[in-house]
Parts: structure tokens; C-alpha cells; sequence
């Protein structure tokens, strides 16, 4: 009986053991240290003949992950300083079923979209974006810095899908963290409600496809879009 | 049921030539015991090797099949044409491996040097070989010594011989598969070259201590399979490199 | 009796010899000069080569491998080169104290050229690497337990899965070949030690340097590429790609090293009348194996070496704008991958008969075919690479030949499945622990067989290629099949091995958790297949979540399971049963020597008169449990 | 000591375990055989009824294929397996015995049989029959899929970290959504930006894998309105398990609407359609 007791201690004391080192692993992600950027409500509008909630969303895109952003916070803490990100976190909050116009001010340099089909703005109203405040149904291919690219998961709604360029900084290859910036503003209606991934569709990382480096590393290009 | 003389010697050799081979080793066993694992042991680490040295072919001939422009690099990645593009989509730039476009032709490697290495690591197999078969007729240090260290001289150069090419090579690893096969190729060799230097090393310094003496050859003759192995590889894959670049 | 041989029965101090600072050398110093070594390594790489092409590469692939020589130097696994070379050849005094005569536990931390210690190294490693593997799978588990789960990111679970892999391969491929094959089979054959018990030694302690990096890739950005780590995906991949090469190549020496010794050792050193034909199955699996592995281990080196200098120095094998193919990473990979899963599974198999044939009491059925078979899947397996790469798109005309290939292997695996059963037919069945193992097998691998059918056909392996059924297939076999097989080997050799009897209670509790843990975590995962979920996914459609959810909680019941089989290996450890020399009454080499076994294994050089399986025979020899037999008394069935 | 000497020493110490021969059992292979083909009933009513409920939707004959081949094929391996099992079940049933001294000891000694020549032979060449069986059953489905049917369209596919694009050739329309016509056979061009991929649309029970540099084909008909998921089947990094997306069978008339929607040119959506080899 004694041993048997002790086996089910074994049993509990591995288990423990896992679960921490299990929370271990857990706790270095969606690490942003600023937490969830949440959309701003700005009334109401129509589109279409229908009314929607309105909200506005910013972004920002920096060349350097440890520079600081306006607001001087640092971007990644501890960042690799030749990594671009998005700035200052990589979570975002808007509501389901409304209207979000994302304003999104883009700092950092660029080149040649692998694929041409991230050129173009997809599933925004109109299919337009505005580049400083002119409407146009894209960027040059070779003019790219990044792609703001959110699509459904799997679990939630695989039809939505959005991807719009930016155009690279004023600053072109001496682009600088807040400098040369380049205002993209665009529209789109957003899905059902749930947990939605973003990354950029640009290859602004290493090696094979430009995909290395920052490109698969989880926090700088890519994140979270939690639509309630 | 009682043990047949048959069975008595099914597993153990007979103890008659101690002479012939060197004592001590394996607490286990006698001298000849050790002799016979290992050279066992020799030919199976070169049978590993071999399957490692065909591979090393298939990489060659598999990339050089798969590719028509120069130094191997895709049909359509010449420096006229500078995409790669199979579908209407595809606009994969065609650069070398730090995203460089490819603008010039480059040169293939110079098969002297290639041929210099081979014969460095000949010369030096075919030198442990001498030595063997003196130390088998029942020479002393006095004739391995100095034909072990001919052997180790060799295998310095052939190392040395090898590192220059490295030097004087026309391309970099980075310029296309031929580039990467032919220095991978030449990685090998160095790899084999060093593991022979060590071994080479031990023999010129056993023979001066006359542990070759009094007809113990047997390491003499494991190193010789090896040191052939090691040169017959680098003589085929410097043919490879001469006649199907 | 115990007049033959004194000095190797007792625990005779040896003195460690003045000056030999060969005597001093530990896993502590190995450690420290491991260490220190990679220090160095990385100051100096990353002062000439940080900031050059590929720098972050080079300066983790020099920091690694100075890790690697820098351990194993501190360990001692050089040190015979260099005595060697020297000409100071190991004296009979050395060679003794080598094998650990006389340091009584610390030898464990040495390098003790003892097969029976490294036997027994080999044996805490691999349960050391099952608990990681499986820790991270119960990470994988956790993350798959809803869709949508934020308990990791994808990154952190590509890493996850990746690492998961490759452990519970190594694991797996020295499951049994490390501590059994090493500490059993050379007793089988009547050996005193392996052929070359310096080899068996750094065979050993070369592995357990390559585990750090492996584990240090989480701290080096992870590898996402899954244990395949297909390029040019791995040639992308972060610098913890190079830390998993380093790995593999380490770990490919120490596997061609064993396999030479092994193969080394059946071959020359039987004791006298154990000819080839009666070797027990068991050998017979050890040299398979290890002979396959040194075919499919180069290949390995081959295909790693050529993904480390496309990652360090820029080569460009497997990136298409060189020239290069991912198709070449994967036929090397795949010329490797399969003859090592018999790697895996041959040894495991070859316990398996002799836990067959001692809990029948029954001799072997078909013992000359059993060879045929496993010498016929060993031959196969060299040629059915390419059912890996049925959808990669690779030489679609060769799809017929692999499928016929592939499918021909199942006429040896039946091969096995009838000696197995066939052994059973009319036995006289005694119910105890390791025999739980075998029918857990059976059960097991007839499932993991017959999935692998569906994958050898092209238009069925169409859909379930890339998909869970594929992940549900093989952990049938290697973890119902071969893992099991090992427990098996475990409990049957426990008592040799540690001179104790296992605590059967505890023991058969795991084993009826593990055995129904595997059930439910693997068909939930072949409903997952069928349903049509990808692989590797860190995330996955809401409709798949039920079967998830079933799949996660058998993991975690298994989970337990194998809790509390390592509780009844750590408790029967220290306070089990004093075991006799033969607790199980069977007829092989290993059981007719002491408990514990005396250094150089036999008092008295065996002789062998018969197969080792001369049960219910009516002119059988009797048995000496406790004594120490020259002989393998049974006697020659004839057959 | 001699070595004689000493082992007839043990031999006389040790006191022998009577080697037992079993009676022969006549009719156990009779109950093994019963049970057999209860097993093979089993197995076989499983195969029959459970695929319908786990695989999904077919979409096409390639998914077909290989729902059938899942049957056929368990349809085969079941008496194999349940002949396994049922020699193991009753084997364990009938002959299951207790040892000595509290189990501590060992049974008496099963039957000294070292195998039946005769059992052997037939059960490699029944094995040689079934593998023949499989290999001609998957030639057989192999050659009909790969047929090239004449109303053929063709589709790029393209994958890369982490999207799939489908283009139609010749129309100038490039979608992240799948569409396809009913009733055409599609031959799928895919190919890769960057790293590997693995394209797989599941419903269409095909797979091949998008490679850098090298066009693959891989040809699927659609035979039923409906969507099908596309999903990503070689790991490729960071957000492989987001690469999917939705795949849609409509008829020929909506597949040119919507062409013509994306701004293809109504010349171009005629060559198109009339594309096939």
C-alpha cells in the first residue's frame, strides 16, 4: 500500500515538474511587455447601406526592434537592434462585425514583395488604400517595407483575409526609427468574433525567401488580432 | 553430451604466433584476438565511410544533372536572365547565397591542385605501405622510422597542398552547387587527412620507440587499409572533380 | 569455486597510480573543461568571425563543437589516442582500473571501459531522454488541447515538436542497444566485454555530449523545421539549427562506434560452441541493428554536414537559387530515416523472443526463419526510402518500384509476428511482468503495421501523407511497439542488471496506465488523420478539437503510466528483492553467470552445448541457477 | 579442475526441472480459427461502416480512391490481424499458467517444438499473395489518377511562408481563395516562393508537396459542388499551422462569372476554359 501511495506521489511530484517547466515555456510568449492595443470607437458610420461601428486603429512599423518609438518606450527590450517590428506591441484589439480604419505610420525601409499579389490592398473597402492621404489600389512591388496581413485561424473564420503594403520610408535605405515616415491609412470590416493572426508577407528577415531571422521569430512581424 | 574438438575449435584460434604480433592491449586477450577484432573493426569503419564517400558522389551528380547554366546553378539563372521564375508569380531573384545577382561567368576549378593532393596522399599511403611490408619481413626502426616519417611528411603536405587550393580556388562556396560539391569535396579531404595524420603521427612515433619491431606489423597494416582508403577516395573524387565538372 | 578468479569477485582497491592524471578525469571534468573549452571557442569566434557572412552561425557551430572535443577531453575519451600515439600503451594495472575496479559507485561518473557500466549509463541516459522527450510532449498535448491555444506560441511549439522528435529518436535508437546490447548481450555470448571496451566507453560519453546542444537550441531561437528538419526550411531556420546538426553528427559517431563494437564482438568473440546458429535472437538483433546503423548513420552525417555548410559557409546544396534542392536534403535524410527505424525496432524485437521463449517456456519458433526475416527487413529497409517522398514530387515514376518495395517488408514483419506468436502456441504461459510487454506489442504493432499499409499505397498515402495519421502510425510502432518492447527488455533483464527483482505490482499498475494511455492518445490521433488534420500544426480548426481533447488526455494518463513505471525502476532499484542469478529459470549465457556480475562476467570460461532455448526438452541439461556454470547446459535441440 | 570435471560437479548439485511435453491440444486450432473469423467479421464491419463516418466529405474520385483503398485494404489486413490476435488471446486463455512457490517459479515446460516448415510456408506465401494484392490494387488506382482527362484546366498554385495564391493561367486572376469549376479535371502547378510546402487540398484527396525552383503537377477532378479546405502539409515555420485556407467547387457558369469579376477579359476566360491538353 505504501508503495503504492509513493507511486501516485512519483506520479504527482512529475507532473508538477512538467507543469512548471511547462509554464516555463509558456511565460516567454506574447511577451510584449505593453500589453493590448485597443482600438479607439469614433462613432458610427455606413458603408454600403449598412451602419457599423466605427473604431480607428494605429500602427507603427520601426527599422530598429530596440529603438524607441515617439513615446520613447523601446520597442523589444533586449531586441535584436537590426530587427524591424511593429511597434509598440504586437497585440491588438478591435470589435466584430465594424468598421476599422487603421492608420498605420511606416518608418522603416524595403525592397521586392516575393509576390507580387502582396502589392495590392486585399479585403479592405474598396479595395483602395491611402498613402499620405492619396487613394491608390497599390504600392509598386519594388517599393515595399512591409505588409500588414491578417487572416482567420483555422478555428474561426478561414474566409477573412486582409493584406495591405506599405511603401518604404522617405529615408529609403537610411530609414530611421520615427523619420521619413510614410502614413497608410485603409478601411475594412472586420469578421466574426475571435483570435486572428497578423504578420508581414514582406521578406524583411535572413536567408532562404528573406523569411529567416526576425521573420520567424514570433513577436516582431507577427501577433494577435483579438476581435470581441 | 561432450564437447567435440570441433566445437573446442569453433571459437578460439590457435595461440601459436604470439611472435608475430605486438603484445599487451586488451587485458581480455591475446595478441591475435586484438588483430583479428581489429581488423574487423578497420573494415567496418571503412565500410561506414564508403556509404558516407557514395553519398558524397550521389551529391555530385545528383546536382550536376539537376542544373544546365554555369557553375550548376538552375537552367534559368544565367546572368542574362537574373529570375527564377517557374509560374507567372514566381519572381525568386536568382542571386548567389547573400542575395548577390549573378553578373559574371566564373571559372572552374584548376585540376593541377586537385591532382597534387591526390598524389600527396598517395605517396604517403604508399609510404606506410612500404613500411609495412619491410616490418613484415623483419625490419627494424631503424627502416620504419624513417619511412614512417616520410609518410607523415607526405600527409603534412598533402594537408598543406589541400588548404592552398582552398586558397587559390576562382570561386567561393557561395557561387553555385559545382562551388559547394567541389569545396565539400575538398572538406572531406581534409577531415580524412587529418584523421590520417593522427594515426600516421602514432606510427612514426611507435617505430622510433621499435614497437614495429621483431615483425609486429599489425598496426602497420591496419594503418595501410586505411591510408589506402583515404588516398583511393581523394584519387576518385579528384577525378570526379577533373573529368565530369 | 570461488578460488578462480579472487580478485575480480571482490572489490580489490586499486591505488591510483602517482601522476596518472588520466585516473583524475570525471564527468566534473569533463564538464570544466567542456565549458571552458566552448568559452574559449566562443570569445574567440565571435572576435574574428561575429559580423561576417553567416556570423551568428559560425560563432554557435565553434562554440559547440569546442564544446563537444572540450568535454570529451575532460572526460578521457582522447586519452587513448594520445597514450597511443605516445607509445605508452595501457598496462594490465591501467586496463583494470579503466574498467573501474575498485571505485565502487563513482566509476559510474568515469570512463569505465565496463560494459556492464556503461550498460548501465546507457540505461539512466535513456530514461533521462524519454523524461525530456516526454515532458515535451506533454507541452505539445497542452498546446493542442483547444484550437486557438495561447499556452504557447507557434514558434515555441515548432521548436517544441522539432526537439520532441529528435530526443525521442536518439532515445530511441539507444533504447535497448545502449543498455542491453552493451551490458546483456556480450554475457549472451559468453564474452568477458565488448570487443573494444574503450570504444564502448566513448560510445557512450560522446552521446551524452551531444545532448546540451540539442537542448540548448531553445535558447538559440529553436528549430521549426520538425525532426526532419527538411531544408531549405533547416537552411533558414535560426541558430539553434546548427546547435540540432552538431548534435546529430556527435551523435553519428558514437552510433557508427557502437555498431562496429557490437558487430566486432559477436563476430570474434563467442565464447567456445556458441556458433552463429545459437546466438540467441536477441544478438542476432544487436548485430542487425547495428550493422544498419552503420549504413544509415553516414548518410545522416551526410545529409547534416551538407545542411551545416550551407548554413555556416554559404554552400548552397539545398537552396534552389543556388542550384541546390531540398529533394537531395530529403533522399539523404530519408536513406538514413528508414533503415534507422529498424535501428530502432530490430533490438527491441530481438528482447521480445527472449521473453517469449522464457515466459512459454517454449523454444523459439522458427528460429532460422526468425534470422531470415530480421536480416530480410534489415535488407528491405535500404530500399524503400522514397515511400517518404511519395507527395514531395520527386521522381513520381519511381512511385511504383518503393510501393512495391515498402510493401514487400510486410512478408518479414509477418515473418516475425508468426515466430512471435507461433512461440506462444502451446506454451506453458507464466503471467509475469516482461510477458505483459510482449502482448502489449503484438497488439500494438499488428496496428502499426497495418496503418503503414494504407501509407505504402500512393493513393491512399495521398491523403493521410503530411496528416496525424501518419504521427498516429509511427508512434504505434516505435513507442506501442518498440518503447514497449524496451519496458519489456527492462523488466526481464531488471534483475541482472541491478541485482533486484522489479516490484511487479507497481509494475503492472504501469503497465496497464501506459497500455491504455497509448490506446486512447493514438486512435484519437488516427481519427484527427482521418478527419484531415495536418501535422505539426500549432493550431487547428474548431472541428478537430474533440479528438484533441481525447488525444491530449490519454497523453497525460500515459504520462502517468510511465511515472510510475520509472517510480517502480527507482524504488525496485534501491530496495527491491534480492534477485538470484536466474530468478526467471531460462536458458541463455547471461543467466548462468552471478548476480552481480563479476567483472569479466564468467569465473570459469563457458563452454556451449546447445541453443539457448532448450525448453520442455526431454534430454535438456539442468539449470544452475546460482552457480557459477561454466556451461550453457541445455542441449542441442536439434532443428 | 578440468573443465569437465568441474561442469559434471554442477550438474550433479543442481536437482533438474523435469521437462514437461504437453498433450497435444486438437482442438485448439479449431477455437483459434473460430475466433479468427470472429475477429475478421469485426474488422471487416468496421471498415465497411466507420470510414463513411471519419473521413470527410469527397470531392472528388482521387478522395474516392483513397476512402476505398482505406476499406479494401483494412478489408484484407483483418484476417491477418485477427489470426494474430486470436493465437495470442487463446493461447493466453488456455494455456496460462501459474508458477511454483508463488508464482515465483517457473510453469513446466511448454511443447519442444521449434517450429512447423509447413505452417511457415503458408503463411509467406499467404503474405506473398496479399503484398501482390496491394501493390496491383495501388498500381491499378495509381495509373487510373494520373490519366489526363480532356476537359483539363490548369491552376498555379504557389505557396509561400505563409499564404497560398492560386492563379489561373492566361486570365491574369490571382486569388488567396480557391475556385474551381465542377466537373473539369484540375492539374495543380505548384510551386514555392521560398521554403518547402506541402499543398494539400483535403477534401480533393490529393497532396504534393510546392518546392522552390521546380514546378510540381498533381491532377484532381471535381465532381460535386461544395468547399473543401486547402491546408499546408510539410511543416514550414512559424505560421505553418495558419497557412490554409478555403477551397470552393462552383458550377461552370459562376466559375466564368467570377473570373470576368476579378477582371479577367471575356477572350481570355474563353481560352482558358478551353485550356485543357
Amino acid at each position: 500500500m505504501k508503495k503504492f501511495v509513493w507511486a501516485v506521489v512519483t506520479v504527482l511530484v512529475g507532473a508538477v515538474l512538467i507543469a512548471a517547466i511547462g509554464l516555463g515555456f509558456h511565460d516567454q510568449q506574447y511577451s510584449s511587455p505593453y500589453g493590448t492595443e485597443v482600438a479607439k470607437s469614433v462613432g458610427m458610420i455606413t458603408v454600403n447601406g449598412k451602419q457599423y461601428q466605427h473604431v480607428v486603429l494605429n500602427l507603427v512599423t520601426e527599422p530598429s526592434a530596440q529603438g524607441t518609438t515617439s513615446n520613447g518606450q523601446i520597442i523589444h527590450p533586449g531586441g535584436n537592434p537590426s530587427w524591424p517590428a511593429y511597434a509598440v506591441t504586437n497585440e491588438y484589439q478591435i470589435p466584430a462585425n465594424a468598421v476599422v480604419t487603421v492608420k498605420w505610420s511606416q518608418y522603416d525601409s524595403g525592397g521586392v514583395v516575393n509576390n507580387p499579389y502582396f502589392a495590392k490592398p486585399r479585403g479592405t473597402i474598396g479595395g483602395i488604400e491611402r498613402v499620405n492621404g492619396k487613394p491608390v489600389t497599390g504600392v509598386a512591388a519594388d517599393n515595399i517595407a512591409h505588409t500588414f496581413t491578417l487572416r482567420g485561424e483555422p478555428g474561426v473564420d478561414p474566409r477573412f483575409f486582409l493584406s495591405v503594403p506599405g511603401p518604404i520610408s522617405k529615408l529609403g535605405d537610411n530609414a530611421e526609427n520615427n523619420k521619413g515616415g510614410q502614413l497608410v491609412q485603409f478601411s475594412f470590416i472586420s469578421g466574426k468574433p475571435g483570435l486572428y493572426v497578423w504578420n508581414c508577407e514582406f521578406p524583411c528577415g535572413l536567408s532562404v525567401g528573406g523569411f529567416g531571422a526576425v521573420m520567424s521569430s514570433y513577436g516582431y512581424m507577427s501577433g494577435h488580432m483579438h476581435v470581441v | 553430451m561432450s564437447i567435440t574438438d570441433q566445437q573446442m575449435h569453433d571459437s578460439h584460434d590457435d595461440h601459436g604466433h604470439h611472435g608475430h604480433y605486438e603484445e599487451g592491449g586488451n587485458h581480455h586477450d591475446t595478441a591475435q584476438e586484438k588483430h583479428r577484432k581489429e581488423h574487423m573493426a578497420t573494415w567496418l569503419f571503412i565500410f561506414g565511410d564508403v556509404v558516407f564517400f557514395l553519398l558524397e558522389l550521389f551529391f555530385w551528380f545528383y546536382l550536376r544533372a539537376n542544373n544546365t547554366a554555369g557553375m550548376w546553378r538552375a537552367a534559368n539563372c544565367t546572368p542574362a536572365n537574373g529570375k527564377l521564375g517557374p509560374t507567372d508569380e514566381g519572381l525568386n531573384t536568382c542571386t548567389d547565397g547573400l542575395f548577390n545577382p549573378i553578373t559574371h561567368a566564373i571559372p572552374k576549378a584548376n585540376p593541377v591542385y586537385t591532382i597534387i593532393v591526390f598524389a600527396l596522399i598517395a605517396i604517403a599511403a604508399a609510404f606506410v605501405w612500404f613500411a609495412e611490408v619491410q616490418s613484415r619481413k623483419g625490419a627494424t626502426k631503424k627502416t620504419t622510422h624513417p619511412l614512417t616519417a616520410l609518410a607523415l611528411f607526405f600527409v603534412l603536405a598533402a594537408i598543406a597542398a589541400q588548404f592552398y587550393q582552398f586558397q587559390v580556388l576562382p570561386f567561393t562556396t557561395i557561387q553555385g552547387t559545382y562551388a559547394s560539391t567541389f569545396e565539400f569535396y575538398m572538406g572531406s579531404n581534409v577531415a580524412h587527412f587529418l584523421l590520417a595524420l593522427v594515426i600516421v603521427t602514432g606510427l612514426w612515433s611507435r617505430s622510433r620507440l621499435g614497437k614495429f619491431d621483431n615483425g609486429k606489423w599489425y598496426q602497420l597494416h591496419l594503418s595501410r587499409l586505411f591510408l589506402v582508403w583515404v588516398a583511393a577516395s581523394c584519387v576518385i573524387l579528384g577525378l570526379v572533380t577533373i573529368f565530369f565538372a | 569455486m570461488s578460488t578462480i578468479a579472487p580478485m575480480l569477485l571482490e572489490d580489490t582497491k586499486l591505488e591510483p597510480k602517482a601522476g596518472g592524471f588520466y585516473r583524475h578525469q570525471n564527468f566534473l571534468t569533463g564538464l570544466i573543461v567542456g565549458i571552458l573549452s566552448g568559452f574559449i571557442g566562443w570569445v574567440v569566434s565571435l572576435a574574428l568571425l561575429q559580423g561576417s557572412n553567416f556570423g551568428s552561425d559560425m560563432v554557435v557551430t565553434v562554440t559547440l563543437t569546442c564544446w563537444v572535443i572540450g568535454f570529451n577531453a575532460g572526460m578521457g575519451t582522447f586519452n587513448a589516442i594520445f597514450r597511443w600515439i605516445l607509445g605508452h600503451d595501457q598496462n594490465h594495472e591501467d586496463e583494470l582500473y579503466a574498467a573501474g575496479v575498485g571505485q565502487g559507485w563513482k566509476r559510474y561518473w568515469k570512463y569505465c571501459t565496463d560494459h556492464k557500466v556503461v550498460g548501465t549509463q546507457y540505461l539512466v541516459l535513456v530514461m533521462v531522454l524519454f523524461g525530456v522527450g516526454g515532458t515535451l510532449a506533454m507541452m505539445i498535448r497542452t498546446q493542442l488541447l483547444s484550437p486557438n491555444s495561447r499556452f504557447m506560441s507557434p514558434e515555441t511549439y515548432n521548436a517544441i515538436v522539432s526537439i520532441h522528435g529528435m530526443i525521442m529518436i536518439i532515445a530511441t535508437i539507444i533504447m535497448v542497444s545502449g543498455p542491453f546490447a552493451n551490458f546483456i548481450m556480450p554475457i549472451m555470448i559468453g564474452a568477458k566485454d565488448m570487443a573494444f571496451p574503450r570504444l564502448n566507453a566513448m560510445s557512450f560519453w560522446v552521446v551524452v555530449s551531444a545532448v546540451p546542444p540539442i537542448l540548448g537550441s531553445f535558447f538559440l531561437g529553436g528549430v521549426p523545421a520538425g525532426w526532419t528538419t527538411y531544408a531549405p526550411l533547416s537552411v533558414q531556420a535560426p541558430p539553434a539549427m546548427d546547435a540540432f546538426a552538431i548534435t546529430i553528427c556527435t551523435f553519428v559517431i558514437s552510433v557508427t562506434v557502437a555498431g562496429i563494437n557490437t558487430l566486432v564482438t559477436v563476430l570474434t568473440m563467442r565464447a567456445k560452441g556458441m556458433t552463429m546458429g545459437r546466438l540467441p535472437i536477441f544478438v542476432w538483433g544487436s548485430i542487425i541493428a547495428g550493422g544498419l546503423g552503420l549504413y544509415a548513420m553516414p548518410a545522416f552525417l551526410m545529409a547534416q554536414s551538407a545542411l551545416i555548410t550551407d548554413r555556416v559557409v554559404g554552400t548552397g546544396f539545398y537552396v534552389a537559387e543556388q542550384g541546390g534542392t531540398g529533394w537531395l536534403y530529403e533522399n539523404t535524410f530519408w536513406i538514413m530515416g528508414h533503415p534507422e527505424v529498424y535501428v530502432i525496432l530490430i533490438p527491441p524485437v530481438g528482447a521480445l523472443i527472449e521473453i517469449a521463449s522464457t515466459f512459454a517456456r517454449k523454444p523459439v519458433f522458427g528460429y532460422k526463419v526468425m534470422v531470415a526475416g530480421i536480416s530480410g527487413i534489415a535488407t528491405l529497409s535500404i530500399m524503400v526510402w522514397a515511400h517518404h517522398m511519395f507527395t514531395t514530387g520527386w521522381a513520381p515514376t519511381l512511385a511504383d518500384p518503393f510501393m512495391l518495395t515498402t510493401e514487400l517488408i510486410s512478408i518479414p514483419t509477418g515473418i516475425i509476428f508468426l515466430c512471435m506468436v507461433g512461440t506462444i502456441w502451446r506454451g506453458s504461459i507464466w503471467t509475469r511482468l516482461p510477458m505483459y510487454f510482449l502482448y502489449l506489442f503484438i497488439f500494438n504493432f499488428i496496428i502499426g503495421g497495418i496503418t503503414g499499409i494504407y501509407l505504402s499505397d500512393v493513393p491512399a498515402d495521398q491523403y493521410f501523407h503530411g496528416n496525424m495519421f501518419v504521427t498516429a502510425h509511427f508512434h504505434y510502432t516505435l513507442l506501442g511497439g518498440g518503447l514497449v518492447g524496451a519496458m519489456g527488455a527492462v523488466c526481464y533483464w531488471f534483475p541482472k542488471v541491478t541485482s533486484r527483482m522489479l516490484n511487479e505490482r507497481i509494475g503492472k499498475t504501469a503497465f496497464w496506465v501506459v497500455a491504455i494511455g497509448i490506446q486512447i492518445t493514438y486512435m484519437a490521433q488516427f481519427y484527427e488523420g482521418f478527419q484531415g488534420m495536418a501535422r505539426r500544426v500549432a493550431n487547428y480548426n474548431a472541428l478537430f478539437v474533440d479528438a484533441n481533447r481525447v488525444s491530449s488526455a490519454g497523453a497525460y494518463i500515459l504520462m502517468a503510466g510511465m511515472l510510475i513505471f520509472m517510480y517502480a525502476i527507482i524504488h525496485s532499484w534501491r530496495h527491491g528483492k534480492k534477485a538470484s542469478a536466474n530468478p526467471w529459470h531460462a536458458k541463455s549465457l547471461e543467466w548462468m553467470t552471478l548476480t552481480p556480475v563479476p567483472l569479466e562476467n564468467f569465473l570459469v570460461d563457458p563452454v556451449v552445448t546447445g541453443h539457448p532455448y532448450g525448453y520442455g526438452e526431454p534430454d535438456s541439461k539442468p539449470v544452475a541457477p546460482e552457480m557459477p556454470v561454466p556451461v550453457s547446459a541445455n542441449s542441442g535441440g536439434s532443428h | 579442475m578440468s573443465y569437465e570435471e568441474k561442469r559434471d560437479e554442477i550438474a550433479e548439485e543442481v536437482k533438474p526441472i523435469v521437462a514437461h511435453t504437453m498433450p497435444f491440444h486438437k482442438k485448439a486450432p479449431a477455437k483459434v480459427v473460430y475466433i479468427t473469423i470472429v475477429f475478421t467479421i469485426i474488422g471487416v464491419l468496421l471498415a465497411l461502416f466507420l470510414p463513411t463516418h471519419m473521413f470527410p466529405f469527397s470531392m472528388s474520385p482521387e478522395m474516392h480512391d483513397a476512402v476505398l483503398t482505406f476499406v479494401v485494404f483494412t478489408i484484407a489486413a483483418a484476417p491477418v490481424a485477427a489470426l494474430v490476435y486470436a493465437i495470442a488471446a487463446y493461447s493466453l486463455i488456455a494455456w496460462r499458467k501459474k508458477g511454483a512457490n508463488n508464482n515465483e517459479e517457473p510453469p513446466e515446460d511448454g511443447a519442444p517444438s521449434h517450429g512447423s516448415g509447413l505452417i511457415t510456408s503458408l503463411w509467406i506465401g499467404t503474405s506473398v499473395v496479399l503484398v501482390l494484392f496491394l501493390l496491383v490494387w495501388g498500381m491499378a488506382e495509381l495509373s487510373a489518377e494520373t490519366a489526363q482527362q480532356s476537359n483539363a484546366i490548369q491552376v498555379n498554385v504557389t505557396g509561400q511562408q505563409w499564404m497560398w495564391t492560386f492563379s489561373y493561367p492566361g486570365t491574369g486572376v490571382t486569388t488567396h481563395n480557391l475556385i474551381l469549376p465542377e466537373g473539369r479535371q484540375i492539374d495543380f502547378n505548384v510551386t514555392s516562393m521560398d521554403v518547402t510546402h506541402g499543398f494539400w487540398p483535403v477534401e480533393m484527396g490529393v497532396q504534393i508537396d510546392a518546392n522552390p525552383n521546380v514546378i510540381d503537377h498533381i491532377a484532381a477532378t471535381t465532381n460535386r459542388l461544395g468547399s473543401f479546405d486547402v491546408r499546408c502539409s510539410q511543416i514550414c515555420g512559424l505560421y505553418h499551422a495558419y497557412m490554409q485556407t478555403k477551397g470552393t467547387v462552383v458550377t461552370n457558369a459562376q466559375f466564368a462569372t467570377w473570373l470576368a469579376s476579378q477582371g479577367a477579359s471575356s477572350s481570355s476566360i474563353q481560352s482558358y476554359a478551353l485550356s485543357g491538353k
